[in-house]
């Protein structure tokens, strides 16, 4: 099967610091890739260069068999690639709905909004307090609190909501349980596997083992800004994918 | 520990009511205070009316005329339109130090083309408007594409468009009588009508329609949000997807646009049209003064352009209002600077106090 | 019935030339029991405020302006506003453009006054005038026109042929090595000076638009060493400028006379806050001509002028 | 035994948001406290008001026994509370050493030191790099680089290692592991253990329940901005803190 | 997942060496390459040396000239000092536009103190310095405890300032003769020293001490540190433990005092003492001027010193330049405007290549 997004020598250098280091990379339709790695590994480098946030120096990236080459994230977003970054990319002083449909804001029906091009703020706003709802986001009073005013786990869950809602080829989530609680966290894994099952592949980052051992299908190790190996959690422990990642063990019969 | 690997399925029992509390503070104050809370530019304008306020009693009757209060009106048209252009700027987390170059530029032009050229008026006023638009769309391009910092690039306008301006223009003043004769659609926005009393012109007008456009642009369309989040977080604005670059030059070139109509205002408001208007050297200051008295953070992305409205109405009330009472010239620089500060900080305790 | 109000709005109020018209206007005022109100452009050229001044005069029902007008022809709608309203309007200085938009104009002759220079210089300097080498130190980039008449006064004066009279800049005679701008002051006379001597090391007669322009300029000859043998001119007639004559930082200035001018105008509204006389000009000119003495202690000949000891009396303050 | 930090009837509203909503505080000598709740419940809230990096609307704070009411975060320091923030209160610019040691420079030795008040680089950086390898931050290769350039997990580890290396009355410790990586987050818990072994007592707060049951001595169980109850991890199962926390149940028999 | 209760144990035999990687570019390049990654300040200091160049061909070898070199210095000495202190201010993410009026107030305080008082003039100008510290104080006061924006403090500050040197001097001169007669300490910053065939004088010498000793502040002590803390996220700063009321009322007082020495470097240059010189009006806009073309960022943290001096010596060498290649004073402000903002996209444009 071809891969619906893949990547041959990814190399990203920021002056004396290398944060790629001729890294592959393989996205397989409708699955569920976990990406793994210590701190600093360059797991968040490879996925932003994927979806445009970053330039790498060298290296090659396929959407689709059809070699792209983006150069921002809106270019990833046009052919349907959604990201919650690590850093979430909220503008802080901006409202929860303000957020949520930053870039494709709802316009009133009608004249108001085809001339005016009012926005339908009572819509967007029913609607991302829905969304939060499901994530068992019940805290937020009000859904016109300026985002830098939520909690961080609130903030986060606000980001997943907006990925999530509007994604439609890859989603790809850094971290997007980190902040969060032991029931919004259970959500958003509910929400992962929602969203395989319409057939949507994702790029999942994460620490918590047992999650991605959970809804993982295949499992991307890396270490020391490359690709170190893919592993089946079917076939290996956790105690194996941590002693990968952390050096302990080298993996063994598989290719990088 | 015995459960541990099912802790997780206790989830599904959660409570899934929205959080709520019981109000805090009730009644007027509680109303008042929350008002003040969901919109912010009231501040200002609690300023200005108490600033009214004083001015009357301290310079009596002459103060409450109707001539006196819509003169202030008037003497602020111009300042009150380039802050407008300034705010949307400033929300960008950019400045801009062109804007009153920009406008005694295009009063200039529209001038010169129909004087020097014999071009009909009113499409000289639409060159001006576009040459205005253009030097927008410079500075909007050097901005967003060579990404240089937004008080360089209208620095170098700033001095660039004033010396174009003295150049094409050969210092020369074009008279207000030859103008009525000659081309008075140029003194257009001049013309001035009565309303209960008072003697309100068009260009006065035209700041108001302006103001109240931008204000809902900026809350209730696409393009306004985008314009706060580009101020807020550029790099957070281009990872969820704003068209920044697009953003950017919409902005600047809408703000040299309404420079451009600041120097129509110019010449309806002083008849003539003069290459050496002061608006050309001090309109950047004293816009940057409205808006940031108005409550819009030079950092980007925080404050309404009705407060720079607001904040631009403040300055106004305090010369006309100082220069009533007679103070002299350096009497009231040194009042007026004590009186913006003082108009911050009355602002700044206002609003801790309803944080 | 209250004391009759009048108003004095001068250029700026940071030239000492209007400090002393306020101070004339201000002594007066208080001589006839008149009510001064003051007003001042921030810096030369500006418009706006003067016209802000006068719409303020006519809110607080003043009977008269005196005003010195930053830019003559631009102020004419609102001056025409005032004297719509009732009120006298006098010109101080400058005159307006047309002059008879205001009632009166109590002015010296700006052109004459640098006129009187350029003849000194060229009387002065002999044969050597026609290999002369001037700089021109004006006050702004946007020739607001006492500058330019100034100017072009002191290059008619020194018998070179003008371009456009109404702007300085476009004479092509070799002798002129170059213009600056000094915002009339010592710093920028200082820093006009030296770049015009980078440009050329030999300069030897400089104008300046006025006194502290003089005196930076003559600080820049003084650090490379050329004070002795350059003359500058100037215009003005100041206290501290008169003893810059004196001590030979400046060779001669065209002195005016702002006290008078000022204390002529408050007669002037206090005689038709009374009885609504207007004033009259002087025989066979436009407007009441206030004067202007050429200031040198080295006389030429044929061209009329007051010694230092003279000039230092009659200096403003 | 009488607290070491106690706090009585704490309020803090944000216009209509309710952020602590009249709630108390006891920290015993000596022991770990974690504090779990929902996203937005209020925990850290409340515990910037104990650092005074809030001020709160009403309630009073007792340390050892007498009244305090701290005006900014320094006061707290001053008396020995050191806290990491789940904002982390970096400065994105400067480079790991200086955040490292904001607010307690090392000067050099000497005359350069003593008089032209130098800064002792080398000394600092020397002792960053020493700290960050000790929770197993191996990662960072350049220490001079910008905390800004930092992935999240290393800006997390930062943070923590500077509170780990300073503080002597009381830690306070905001989700410190919510960024990290396996390994770091287990030398985070052997830290913390380590710190508690020393007699400084330390609060906790973290979604992630097994490691909160492992090292603490209490729960203390936040909900709707207050404190719902406090229980012993040997006598309730993570069951009961989540069921509880998440509004499932109602503790029962324990005062709040 | 059998083992899974166990899988944080593994973690024990973990590897423990630092990261590293093979080094990418060498050589030459390598080593230029990195050295303007690590000193961002070399960027404008190449552009600098590159305008000289550039000059230096198209007006000739006047150019190169000792006298033409130094004058330079000579003509950059007051905006070089002021952009010292203007970068301080900017660190912190504030902005100062006092700057010039506080040197020509403190200048005119020394004159008078002497002249109209007969205070020795070493008192007087330790009075004038002390008063420039106490106008820096007011401003960071209303700063940091009043939390009012800089902009507006120092926008009032600069009126009062300004109009109270115009109202206490009585706008008279002193003029130089007198100075060097009776009080020639007041002018002893403008003495003059050879140096190889070039003239430099005291004032020079002194802003060249005071930008190496603040850049050694700025990068090597504490205080420095919390500057550029306090600059990057104030918030963070505070919780992090900085004093940043503190911090702040250390660095406008040391403005304040640094502008004063602005001020008497004035005295050294004109000789004369006067209330009007330019430097009150335009000394902030060309201090921001230079702070910026150098880099540093208006939004506070991020940039040195250093490159603010530089910034300084571009807009100097760009303005004699200009002048002696003959450009009319219209042709030369018009030019500057362009200039600049060539400097800038050519600064741009090396930071990007290198980055
Ligand atoms: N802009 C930058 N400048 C310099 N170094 C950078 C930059 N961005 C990332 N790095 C470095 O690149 C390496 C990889 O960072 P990355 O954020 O991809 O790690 P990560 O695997 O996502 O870690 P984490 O699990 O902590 O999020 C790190 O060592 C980091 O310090
Ligand atoms: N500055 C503020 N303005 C308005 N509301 C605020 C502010 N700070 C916090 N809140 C609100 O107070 C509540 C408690 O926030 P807090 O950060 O204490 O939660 P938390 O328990 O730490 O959550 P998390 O686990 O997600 O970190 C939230 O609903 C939040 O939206
Ligand atoms: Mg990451
Ligand atoms: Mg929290």
């Amino acid at each position: 099967m071809e891969p619906i997004l893949k990547a041959r020598g990814l190399v990203k250098r920021y002056g004396k610091v290398t944060a790629i280091n001729r890294s592959d990379f393989d996205l397989m339709p409708g699955e569920i890739l976990a990406v793994i790695g210590d701190n600093g590994a360059g797991k968040s480098s490879i996925v932003k260069a994927l979806c445009g946030a970053v330039i790498p120096d060298e290296g090659e990236i396929w959407l689709e068999g059809k070699k792209v080459s983006f150069s921002s994230p809106i270019d990833a977003r046009n052919v349907g690639i959604e990201t919650v970054y690590q850093t979430l990319a909220m503008s802080p002083a901006l409202s929860i709905a303000d957020n949520m449909f930053m870039g494709r804001e709802l316009r009133k029906p009608g004249f108001m909004g085809k001339w005016l091009r009012k926005l339908d703020r009572p819509a967007m706003e029913k609607f991302a307090r829905q969304k939060l709802s499901e994530l068992g986001l019940t805290t937020i009073q009000s859904i016109n609190q300026a985002v830098e005013s939520l909690s961080g786990g609130q903030r986060q869950g606000v980001a997943v909501a907006r990925a999530a809602a509007f994604g439609s080829k890859v989603i790809i989530l850094d971290e997007p349980t980190a902040a969060l609680g032991v029931k919004e966290s259970r959500k958003v894994l509910e929400l992962i596997q929602d969203v395989r099952s319409r057939g949507i592949p994702i790029i999942l980052i994460s620490h918590n083992m047992p999650h991605v051992f959970e809804v993982a299908d295949r499992i991307h190790i890396h270490r020391l800004g490359r690709r170190l190996a893919v592993i089946d959690p079917r076939e290996h422990s956790m105690s194996d994918a941590v002693a990968y990642m952390t050096g302990a063990q080298v993996p063994e019969g598989i290719a990088a | 520990m015995s459960d541990s690997d099912n802790y997780e399925a206790v989830v599904q029992s959660a409570s899934s009511e929205v959080a709520s509390f019981e109000e805090h503070k009730k009644g007027l104050i509680g109303h008042f205070h929350h008002a003040l809370h969901a919109t912010p530019s009231l501040v200002p304008l609690i300023v200005l009316v108490a600033s009214i306020i004083v001015f009357g009693i301290a310079v009596g009757s002459n103060f409450f005329s109707a001539y006196a209060l819509t003169l202030i009106l008037q003497q602020v048209q111009i300042v009150g339109v380039l802050a407008a252009a300034q705010s949307l700027v400033v929300l960008t987390a950019g400045i801009d130090l062109s804007v009153g170059a920009i406008a005694v530029f295009t009063s200039v032009i529209m001038g010169q083309f129909t004087f020097r050229y014999g071009i009909p008026a009113p499409i000289s006023v639409v060159c001006g408007l576009a040459i205005g638009t253009g030097i927008g769309a410079i500075s909007g391009w050097l901005v967003s594409r060579v990404k240089l910092p937004p008080f360089i690039v209208t620095l170098g306008m700033w001095q660039i468009v004033l010396a174009a301006n003295y150049l094409y223009s050969a210092n020369e003043t074009i008279r207000s009588q030859d103008i009525a004769t000659e081309a008075s659609f140029l003194q257009f926005l001049g013309r001035t009508f009565e309303l209960g009393g008072a003697k309100l012109n068009l260009g006065v007008v035209l700041m108001l329609i302006l103001v109240v456009v931008l204000a809902y642009c900026l809350r209730s369309t696409a393009w306004g949000r985008h314009v706060y989040a580009v101020g807020d977080d550029p790099e957070a604005a281009k990872l969820a997807g704003v068209k920044v670059n697009q953003t950017l030059m919409s902005v600047y070139m809408l703000v040299g646009f309404i420079c451009a109509l600041a120097g129509w205002v110019m010449i309806g408001r002083f008849g003539s049209i003069s290459p050496s208007a002061t608006t050309g050297t001090f309109g950047n200051i004293q816009s940057i003064t409205a808006v940031v008295i108005g409550g819009i953070s030079l950092f980007g992305g925080r404050g309404s352009i009705l407060g720079a409205f607001f904040g631009a109405l403040i300055v106004g009330v305090f010369e006309l209002g100082l220069r009533m009472a007679g103070a002299d010239a350096q009497w009231t620089y040194l009042l007026i600077g004590a009186l913006i500060i003082g108009a911050v900080t009355v602002d700044q305790w206002i609003r801790k106090v309803t944080a | 019935q209250d004391s009759a109000k009048a108003c004095l709005i001068t250029k700026t109020d940071t030239n000492p030339f209007f400090v002393k018209m306020r101070e004339g206007a201000t002594a007066k005022a208080k001589e006839l029991g008149i009510e001064l109100d003051t007003f001042a452009g921030k810096v030369d050229g500006d418009n706006e405020t003067q016209v802000a001044a006068i719409e303020t005069c006519i809110a607080n029902g003043a009977k008269g302006i005196l005003i010195t007008p930053s830019n003559s022809s631009a102020i004419v709608g609102s001056v025409q506003q005032a004297r719509d309203a009732g009120l006298l309007v006098i010109a101080l200085d400058t005159p307006l453009d047309p002059i008879d938009a205001a009632d009166m104009t109590f002015a010296t002759d700006n052109f004459l006054a640098g006129e009187l220079i350029g003849k000194w210089a060229k009387a002065t300097m002999g044969d050597a005038a026609a290999d002369a080498k001037i700089a021109l130190l004006n006050i702004d980039i946007a020739q607001p026109s006492v500058g330019v008449l100034r100017n072009q006064g002191f290059l008619a004066g020194f018998g070179i042929e003008l371009g456009d009279e109404n702007k300085w800049g476009d004479e092509d005679d070799p002798r002129i090595v170059g213009h600056d701008v000094t915002q009339g002051n010592e710093e920028g006379g200082r820093k006009a000076m030296e770049n015009l001597l980078a440009q050329e090391p030999f300069v030897n007669l400089v104008y300046t638009v006025n006194e502290p322009a003089a005196a930076g300029a003559y600080e820049a000859l003084k650090a490379v060493g050329r004070e002795g043998d350059v003359t500058i001119v100037s215009v003005d007639g100041g206290c501290p400028g008169v003893a810059n004559v004196e001590a030979g930082v400046i060779g001669a200035t065209s002195q005016q006379y702002p006290l008078l001018m000022a204390s002529k105008g408050i007669e002037a509204i206090a005689a038709f806050a009374k009885d609504g006389t207007k004033p009259q000009a002087t025989e066979g000119k436009g407007f009441f001509d206030t004067g202007v003495k050429l200031v040198t202690d080295k006389p030429a000949e044929g061209i009329e002028s007051i010694p230092v000891a003279e000039g230092k009396e009659l200096c403003w303050g």
